[in-house]
């Protein structure tokens, strides 16, 4: 195993790490907000595991599924805000 | 001279080191998620420990892959991302302000009390609708 | 929603994310992509504008065609009259807008219409084969090679009918809801 | 054969026309088409009486061996001559009848229809065209029963009358495919000469059941005769027609046509005794039960077909050749009677026996048909129906273990229609009254005339049974029979023991007669035992049919959708056990554990990621969370795809992902609170009906997954998708090129979806019930 | 992750069918999505799994060379998805526009037109 | 031109939807473009019918691809008739259309998504490839969702709830089951796997459990018991026009596909799968006849009458004879159109009087004698009565049982059509020959303009009444080619050569 | 700057074009790619009549913009890693009214943006009269709220408009 793979492990692993504590983030809340930004950080960790997945695999091609997922993760963050927003006003 | 050299390690090294840099903040901002007192606190916090890494992380990768298209790829992310996340960070601090998320106590607020008297008294009456969302 | 700071992200992302859009559905034939991812991607920019301004304005920014006219001269012959009328048009629309004789006509682009587009491509580009006796869809694929696009042929021509429909789809249903 | 039963078909159609045209005259045309077809037959009659049997084919679905097959002998001649004869009367009677009606046009075409279905089957040569005539008599029928269809007793007496007809009608379809099966044929000449066959097959007696029980119904026989009383709710041409000379002997025609097939096993005769004994005792009962002309004459009817069935079921030479004669008698004086009754009630106003008298002065010629009919149905002398009254005591004196059983029925019947006719032929019309019932309006040809023609047969016959009525009644006996027949008919067969049993029939007749207000007061006690009878049964099984349906239906079409889903799960989940438990391959996990070391740890957390998250979404009961956990869940899902190499699917289930989350925040965002509504005593069932559905999921993925699999399609789209698809994104080429037609019906999905939501959006009716 | 998958399939379908078997409509409309993807996901897994290999041929190759995802499961997987999604889509709007009807979110509100109406 | 026919009715269909949407705004052009669709859509189908007849199978790889890896187009028999009969009960729809349904959904893309409706239909008969068999279903659904909840009124919104979740169900249930054959066989080409379940290695059980999937998801989408429970909550709801063609087609097509694939593919446990259909056809009779003799509303009768008609077609596949199944192919195309045509006379009856229910109507008989001809001969046609079509079907279908010695299923469905004559001679008794009960006097006052229209909609009535006395009076062709076509279903080797070319 | 941009990506995409298509002998794309677009540039710099001294004015000006945010970015997360990392809070948690001197949408979004980018900071909202930017902050010394509005104003707000105008 060379150096390089094993960063990557080591990456893949951390990620997994905050994956589990984004979700625990939030599964405690206790707000919408909290759990609108936990979902954010959720998808940034997506985005980095297949950042690090491509470069496992050695597939570009993967690296296309990251670029589409960081312009929706936006739009998911966007819609939430527009929700909570929707039903104040 | 060039011969001798194993562009291929040195990239593979640069790659590490940068990834590794980035996955750390990412980490650590996720602790930060983790720990921090209030909602405002946690968003300014990892707002964005988690760009930074990522966009370490992604810059790594286009190092290892050393490609136009990779290059491409990772600037378009990068640039989404940072154009992005903060737009979105501030469209839910602020829906946070308005659906009245406390502070936490030590927070100074001096200077922001007009602006909450103002959103707040303008929403009053919506906020029987609100009582759960 | 509207805050200056998302308004002017969206302004600066919608065109990126339309060049991407089409970049998606053209390379889509060789990589991750094609007309439904793509066209997708290019419908949320509209989707964007639609949360943040309402679905009034993004029909008024990108779905009205203006259309310039006047009267023909009973003497002006019918060149020089379509020559002047694709001038009002095309190159000096701005300033002609305001002269007075002009007429000024609005079309509006309705979603509709893009899904059956759309449609049309899909089914037409599968047509060719039967005009020429072989089977339905039957696949025609040009000599030449455009860069970033790649090869035209009939399946690009169905994928764009796709992507065309895509985004007459995500627009529809998004300015229905938001109108609500 | 085949245009007669054509032009009546044409003829009926045009009926409402021809009304609107000729006006009152549409009876001229009316009778002259069963009148011409008669003539045509009688034509013809000379070669039956000859002996030869006429056939005529028209193919009409041959692939199914369904053809119009007609079929001309002496039983098939007496009955089409009895119900074109009888038509032609009946035409002109309703003429009159029905004057001004203002559906007279359409009474004619059921009329006309319900005839040509008659004549067709008892012409029909294939027995499922003999079928299809019959269903077409029993619908005319109906329709004419209904005729007076703003009166809620006419509608139910259809109803009640179709639906036993119906139920003997698809009795007789089993039947006769059994039947067509046992035989190896449909054609009736074919069937006719293997009755051997026949009864020796492993279906004949499923075949005779069914058969039988077409035919029981039809002919009113019990206990199915309960509709024919009802029935008379018709106008009385309809019941003069089908229920005294046609529609009931269809039954009757259908066991004489197949006595050669199906009869002489003991099943057939005792059934048949059995059966045509009760009816014949149970009617001439009831008839003295009523005060009504024509309930009498139901009754009476009614016992005379149990009398038709009983003689059939002897089937012996005389048996059937009494059978004959008295049918046709019995259609003589039965018919001249229902007009008789009609012309009273006409007149009239009332068919109430006790409030009728002294008509003979304003009725006269009614009044004389009258008193030829019950002279025949007496059985006098020199009437036809003393011809027939004689033959039935032979034939029920002959040697038989139930000779006398059979002959106490006959003569108790006999002694009834005696009754019967006195009060019909004689007591209402000639006896002397101080107060004759006052007429509406005199006595009119049109309802006259035909009446008195059919008593006058009746007289003609009776008096030269040698001319051409023999003859054809011997064809029909000897097409039950199977040999040539030689009787004669005579009057007088000099003084013997019949002749002393039907004089005293006469007098105990007289007697009842007298006697008749006494058994009426008797009536009444009766009552109770009406509630077991099978009217009121029929009437008890149709309503607790439609209460238990209707029970039934509230508990299965519940309107809780949870309650239908819950079902479907469940047949399939049985449906999967069962198809496994048939010696399917066994589970073997035990070898594949190895495999769990190749886990890596970041799919180990995604997927600890998802059922906490599912967890989750239970216990949520805010809408934005539970919309989040979604977009967490299928974010976790579409990576899944990207570890397992597909890029494609991954993108298009996020952007399909964040697309569902902005619809429901768009859509979703004026609803009110979230509240919980719980079931809890439901949920445990509901708890375990979905773990056992993800077992068996779960189970169907494992053992399917436990063989390699050899796709020749994945070799070859890798093979081609870059040198004949010109693509190197495979999933993409498959889905623009070789599997275009799937993306194209894609696409027309999304399309209508998007329709339908601006529809149901921004289309509100405000109310909805204009179709 | 062959022998760990089509554990959390059912899992997926356990948890949809008893979402799916609440009174509440959203309750309904989440098993229904979550149905959707425990469905797809069986299609996709079901089909064989490939680590890493995607079903793309490479710049350099004219054939695809194993091992390389079966791209079957995957086309059919984005047509199931797509068609899923637009009937989804429907199905949150149908929901909504019952709500705003009846003025309620109990299913069990729902069974009018189920009821036999009685005879005269 | 052997490629053109067989896709023309799904072409033709695709293009009038495409111009329906772009004269979005203009109703009348659609309504055109739909009656010359129409007419178009008949002629292709007819000549479809002919080519199939005279040259036997044909087919067609779309996009040129050979057979296992394209998908093929196959029209047989069976499913050139299925066409044929969707093109006629559409021309029928449309004829109503015009003047039965309210501007106000015909504006909102009522044209368009019923054209779509019809190529779903085409589709689903015309294909050869497991997979494209559920996109076409899917097609078919959607557009039953849109044109159940068309208008939204509460009951339509009611029964579109029930309708798209168990539906939804189904589509889950087809897309699992396509999931497991592949995974199993490794293909989707419906010949393909007919050769490859003749194939003595494969494995019987699991592809009869596969089999089960299909079964339910199919047997949902054609309402068999016990799992028709939407099929009366939703099918009354929506207009006439809407409830008569999917009422008409929908879960025929569905038979459709249960037959062909229960023909085709999953035959390998016959010993289970009969014997178990044959009770749920039991059943589906039955129960779907009580929920008829139970119900007092026009349309719900007719809805619970198509389950327990589902039930006959049922059995035929479960008697498994080619007398059998050739009855259930003749059924099937009855049936499409009479139910068709007694939706429609519901709704020229409701168009007149406002409403549905029994006991609220009366009179027809005597104000519109006509329409009382095209519905006693419907609706004696749906009870069986001969000469009418649905004769035909149960004697085809009671011969075939006897042959087998299957005495009760028969015997069940003998019964059943007993109580179907009562359902029928409820509704004339009811609406035609009763006297229409006193009631608002204003509320039945029409204009002569809507009189009028109401005389328009007769029309469509009779044009279907026409093909329904046709094929009842002059059945053999029909029957000859229903025998022709179930010969073709059960000689799979037929079908299997026509698409491998082998 | 818009110009700027576009300009940049025309000729970004002109060169990535020629080397992946035109030239796969070279190695080193990315970097000759950048080389053949600040070529580009600079032929559109002196073909465009519109833009006579802005850009190679400003290239300087961006280059230290985005080092000085760099700079920030990379600080400002150490110094939260450092908060988030041992036991106790070091941070005075603050709202503060920033008075801005920038107007148009383009500089009010770079700037919120680059705020909230930076850790420890987060803008919320622009006043209604677009005079005032109300920042969520955590180190705030001594509740000193002007000397958070001096480094913002005279660190990034100072450098953008320097960009910008
Ligand atoms: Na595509
Ligand atoms: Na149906």
């Amino acid at each position: 195993m060379s150096l390089f793979s094993f960063t990557l492990i080591f990456a893949m692993a951390s990620l997994s790490l905050c994956l589990v504590m984004t979700g625990i983030r939030f599964a405690i809340g206790p707000t919408l907000p909290d759990r609108i930004t936990a979902f954010d950080l959720f998808v940034a960790n997506i985005i980095g595991m297949v950042a690090i997945y491509t470069e496992f695999t050695g597939n570009e091609d993967f690296i296309d599924v990251g670029i589409i997922l960081s312009l929706f993760g936006f739009l998911g963050s966007i819609s939430f805000a527009y929700y909570l927003m929707k039903s104040t006003r | 001279m060039l011969d001798n050299i194993n562009f291929l390690l040195i990239r593979e090294i640069v790659s590490s080191v940068l990834i590794i840099i980035g996955v750390v903040f990412m980490t650590i901002s996720t602790i930060g998620l983790l720990r921090f007192p209030d909602f405002y606190i946690r968003m300014s916090a990892i707002t964005k420990g988690a760009t930074l890494g990522l966009g370490l992380i992604l810059t790594g990768m286009g190092i290892y892959f050393n490609e136009p298209d990779m290059f491409l790829k990772v600037m378009l992310i990068i640039g989404f991302t940072f154009l992005t996340s903060p737009v979105a960070a501030h469209v839910i601090g602020r829906t946070a302000v308005r659906n009245k998320i406390p502070f936490w106590e030590r927070t100074n607020l001096e200077e922001f009390k007009d602006y909450l008297h103002k959103e707040h008294s303008a929403h009053r009456d919506h906020e029987r609708d609100n009582k759960q969302v | 929603m509207k805050t200056v700071i998302l308004a002017t992200a969206i302004r600066i992302l919608i065109p990126i994310f339309i060049i991407f859009s089409v970049y998606t559905l053209f390379r889509g034939h060789n990589h991750p992509g094609g007309g439904f991812i793509g066209g997708l991607i290019g419908a949320i920019a509209f989707v964007f504008h639609t949360m943040t301004h309402g679905p009034q304005h993004t029909v008024d920014t990108f779905l009205k065609v203006n259309l310039y006219g006047y009267p023909r001269q009973p003497n002006q012959s019918r060149s020089l009259y379509l020559m002047r009328m694709m001038r009002v048009n095309v190159w000096r629309r701005r300033k002609m807008a305001r002269h007075p004789e002009v007429k000024h006509r609005m079309i509006r682009i309705e979603s509709v219409y893009i899904i059956a587009t759309g449609l049309l491509l899909a089914v037409t580009s599968g047509v060719f084969g039967l005009l020429s006796g072989q089977p339905f869809m039957h696949a025609y694929w040009t000599d030449f090679y455009i860069p970033i696009l790649g090869k035209p042929g009939t399946p690009i021509l169905f994928d764009l009918g796709v992507y065309l429909l895509v985004i007459g789809v995500v627009l529809k249903i998004t300015f229905v809801m938001s109108e609500e | 054969m085949f245009l007669a039963i054509l032009a009546g078909f044409l003829l009926a159609f045009a009926a409402p026309m021809l009304y609107r045209w000729l006006g009152k005259w549409v009876f001229v045309p009316m009778a002259l088409l069963p009148f011409s077809i008669f003539v045509y037959l009688l034509t013809l009659a000379p070669a039956v009486l000859n002996g030869q049997n006429l056939g005529e084919l028209q193919a009409w679905a041959p692939s199914l061996n369904i053809n119009l097959h007609f079929f001309l002998d002496g039983l098939s001649l007496l009955f089409a001559l009895l119900i074109t004869g009888f038509g032609t009367l009946i035409m002109l009677y309703a003429g009159g009848y029905l004057k001004g009606h203002p559906l007279l046009g359409r009474f004619y075409l059921y009329l006309a229809l319900f005839m040509t279905a008659m004549l067709g089957l008892v012409l029909a040569g294939n027995i499922i065209s003999v079928f299809v005539f019959w269903e077409l008599t029993s619908i005319s029928s109906y329709l004419l029963i209904g005729f007076g269809h703003d009166k809620e007793s006419s509608r139910s007496s259809a109803l009640q009358a179709l639906l036993v007809t119906g139920l003997g009608g698809l009795a007789l379809m089993g039947g006769m495919i059994l039947l067509g099966l046992a035989g190896e044929s449909y054609t009736l000449s074919e069937l006719l000469e293997r009755g051997d066959l026949v009864r020796n097959h492993a279906l004949y007696l499923p075949a005779l059941v069914l058969l039988l029980l077409g035919a029981f119904t039809k002919s009113a026989q019990f206990p199915f005769h309960f509709w024919l009383p009802n029935a008379m709710a018709a106008p009385t041409p309809v019941s003069a027609y089908l229920h005294s000379a046609t529609m009931v002997k269809a039954g009757v025609y259908l066991l004489a046509r197949l006595t050669p097939v199906m009869g002489g096993t003991d099943e057939w005769q005792y059934t048949l005794m059995l059966v045509g004994g009760v009816t014949t005792v149970l009617g001439a009962l009831l008839a003295t039960q009523h005060t009504d002309l024509k309930a009498i004459l139901a009754y009476t009817t009614i016992s005379a077909l149990g009398l038709l069935v009983t003689m059939t079921g002897i089937g012996t030479a005389p048996a059937l050749e009494a059978m004959v004669v008295f049918l046709l008698a019995h259609a003589l004086y039965k018919g001249t009677f229902f007009l008789v009754a009609g012309n009273v009630d006409h007149a009239t106003g009332t068919r109430d026996l006790t409030q009728l008298s002294g008509l003979s002065g304003t009725m006269r010629y009614t009044a004389t048909a009258a008193l030829l009919a019950g002279m025949s149905m007496a059985g006098l002398l020199p009437f036809f129906g003393f011809i027939g009254k004689e033959l039935l005591y032979e034939a029920t004196l002959q040697e038989s273990p139930f000779r006398w059983l059979l002959f106490a029925v006959s003569f108790f019947s006999g002694m009834v229609f005696v009754a019967v006719a006195i009060a019909l032929g004689f007591g209402i019309f000639w006896q002397r009254s101080t107060r004759p019932t006052p007429l509406q309006h005199p006595d009119k040809p049109l309802l006259y005339l035909p009446p008195v023609i059919l008593a006058c047969t009746g007289l003609v016959f009776g008096l030269l049974p040698g001319f051409f009525v023999t003859p054809l009644l011997r064809r029909a006996a000897e097409a039950m029979l199977g040999v040539e027949q030689v009787f004669e008919l005579a009057l007088w067969h000099g003084f013997n023991l019949v002749l002393g049993l039907s004089l005293l029939t006469v007098l105990l007749g007289y007697v009842v007669y007298r006697y008749s207000n006494k058994l009426l007061s008797y009536a009444s006690r009766f009552n109770g035992l009406y509630r077991l009878g099978p009217a009121n049964l029929y009437q008890l099984g149709l309503n607790g049919f439609l209460t238990g349906a209707t029970k039934i239906t509230a508990t299965i079409q519940n309107g809780y959708l949870r309650s239908y889903i819950a079902a479907i799960i469940t047949a399939f989940i049985a449906l999967v056990v069962l198809s496994l438990s048939r010696g399917g391959p066994r589970l073997e996990l035990a070898n594949r554990l190895p495999e769990l070391t190749q886990l890596r740890l970041y799919e180990v957390v995604l997927l600890m990621m998802i059922i906490p998250a599912l967890i989750f979404l239970f216990k949520s009961r805010s809408r934005l969370t539970s919309i989040a956990i979604m977009g967490i869940i299928g974010y976790s899902v579409a990576l899944f795809y990207i570890l397992f190499g597909a890029p494609d699917v991954a993108a298009t289930q996020l952007l399909i992902e964040t697309l569902t989350v902005v619809i429901f925040v768009l859509i979703l965002h004026k609803l009110p609170a979230f509240t919980y509504l719980s079931h809890a005593s439901e949920r445990y069932k509901y708890v375990l009906l979905s773990l056992a559905f993800g077992a068996v999921m779960t189970y169907v993925i494992l053992i399917v997954k436990q063989y390699p699999l050899d796709s020749q399609l994945k070799a070859y789209y890798g093979q081609s998708s870059y040198l004949l698809g010109q693509g190197r994104n495979i999933v993409n080429v498959i889905l623009v090129d070789f599997r275009a037609l799937d993306t194209l019906g894609e696409i027309v999905v999304l399309a209508v979806a998007a329709i339908g939501i601006m529809a149901m959006l921004k289309l509100r009716m405000q109310k909805g019930d204009k179709p | 992750m062959e022998l760990i998958l089509p554990f959390l399939i059912g899992i997926l379908f356990s948890a949809s069918l008893y979402l799916i078997l609440h009174r509440h409509f959203f309750k309904l409309i989440l098993g229904l999505i979550l149905f959707g993807l425990a469905t797809n996901l069986f299609l996709f897994v079901i089909g064989r799994l490939t680590r890493g290999g995607s079903a793309i041929i490479g710049p350099e190759e004219k054939v695809a060379t194993e091992p390389f995802a079966d791209p079957v499961p995957q086309a059919l997987l984005l047509t199931a998805i797509v068609i899923g999604f637009g009937i989804q889509a429907f199905a949150i709007v149908l929901i909504k526009r019952v709500y705003q009807s009846f003025g309620t979110n109990d299913l069990d509100d729902m069974n009018t037109t189920d009821q036999i109406e009685e005879k005269h | 031109m052997n490629h053109l026919l067989i896709v023309l009715p799904m072409l033709i269909p695709l293009y009038g939807a495409i111009l329906s949407l772009f004269s979005w705004r203009y109703v009348r052009a659609q309504q055109i473009i739909g009656i010359l669709a129409q007419a178009c859509m008949l002629i292709a189908s007819f000549m479809l019918l002919f080519d199939v007849n005279e040259h036997g199978i044909r087919t067609t790889q779309i996009g040129s691809w050979p057979a296992p890896f394209g998908i093929t187009l196959v029209a047989d028999l069976f499913s050139s008739m299925m066409v044929i009969t969707s093109a006629i009960t559409g021309m029928a729809i449309y004829l109503f259309s015009i003047k039965g349904l309210d501007k106000a959904r015909q504006s909102f893309g009522y044209y368009p998504v019923l054209m779509i409706l019809q190529l779903g239909v085409s589709g689903a008969c015309l294909t050869g490839d497991l997979f494209n068999l559920f996109v076409w279903f899917e097609v078919l659904l959607i557009c039953c969702f849109v044109l159940i909840a068309l208008g939204g009124t509460k009951p339509q919104l009611e029964g579109a709830i029930k309708y798209v979740t168990i539906n939804f169900l189904a589509t889950g249930f087809l897309l699992t089951g396509i999931g497991v054959v592949y995974g199993i066989l490794g293909s989707l080409n419906l010949a393909e796997l007919a050769v490859l379940v003749r194939t003595p290695v494969s494995h019987p059980a699991l592809i009869t459990m596969a089999g089960m999937f299909f079964l339910i998801a199919f047997g949902i989408k054609a309402a068999i018991f016990p799992l028709f429970f939407w099929l009366p909550a939703s099918y009354h709801t929506p207009p006439i026009a809407i409830s008569a063609f999917i009422a008409g087609m929908l879960t025929k097509v569905g038979m459709y596909a249960f037959i062909r694939l229960f023909t085709l593919v999953f035959v390998t446990d016959q010993e289970l799968t009969i014997p178990l259909l044959t009770v749920l056809a039991g059943f589906t009779m039955v129960l779907g006849v009580f929920g008829a003799a139970s119900q007092n509303d026009f349309r719900k009768i007719l809805s619970f009458h198509i389950v327990s008609q589902i039930g006959y077609m049922l059995m035929g596949l479960a008697l498994y004879t080619p007398l059998a199944i050739a009855g259930s192919i003749y059924f099937i195309l009855h049936n499409i159109l009479v139910k068709t045509n007694l939706f429609l006379i519901s709704g020229v009856v409701a168009h007149r009087h406002g409403t549905f229910a029994l006991k609220k109507l009366g009179g027809i008989y005597l104000q519109q004698p006509f329409l009382s001809v095209l519905f006693f001969i419907s609706a004696f046609s749906l009870a069986g009565i001969p000469p009418f079509s649905g004769f035909w079907g149960k004697f085809m279908l009671a011969k075939a049982g006897f042959e087998i010695d299957s005495f009760v299923i028969v015997l069940v469905s003998l019964a059943v059509s007993l109580i179907t004559i009562f359902s029928m001679t409820k509704i004339w008794n009811e609406v035609f020959w009763k006297n229409k009960p006193e009631s608002d006097p204003l509320l039945n006052v029409m204009t002569e303009r809507e009189k009028h229209n109401n005389r328009l909609l007769h029309l469509p009535v009779a044009f279907l009444a026409v093909f329904i006395l046709f094929i009842g009076l002059y059945a053999e062709p029909v029957v000859a080619m229903a025998q022709l076509a179930a010969e073709q279903l059960l000689n799979s080797e037929l079908y299997i050569n026509a698409v491998l070319k082998r | 700057m818009k110009t700027f941009i576009i300009h940049f990506l025309i000729a970004f995409i002109g060169s990535y074009l020629y080397f992946k298509y035109g030239d796969p002998m070279l190695p080193y794309n990315a970097f000759w790619a950048v080389v053949v677009a600040v070529f580009i540039m600079f032929v559109l710099w002196l073909t465009t009549p519109f833009y006579h001294r802005t850009y190679f004015h400003k290239l300087p000006r961006a280059l230290n913009f985005i080092a000085y945010f760099l700079k920030e970015l990379v600080v400002a997360n150490l110094r939260v890693a450092y908060d988030i990392l041992t036991p106790n809070y070091r941070m005075k948690p603050a709202v503060v009214a920033v008075p801005l001197s920038v107007t148009t949408d383009l500089e009010i979004t770079l700037l919120a943006n680059i705020i909230t980018l930076t850790p420890g900071s987060l803008m919320i909202d622009i006043s209604a009269d677009r005079k005032l930017l109300y920042m969520h902050t955590l180190y705030v010394k001594d509740n000193d709220l002007e000397s958070v509005k001096y480094h913002i104003k005279h660190g990034f707000e100072r450098r953008l408009m320097q960009l910008t105008r």
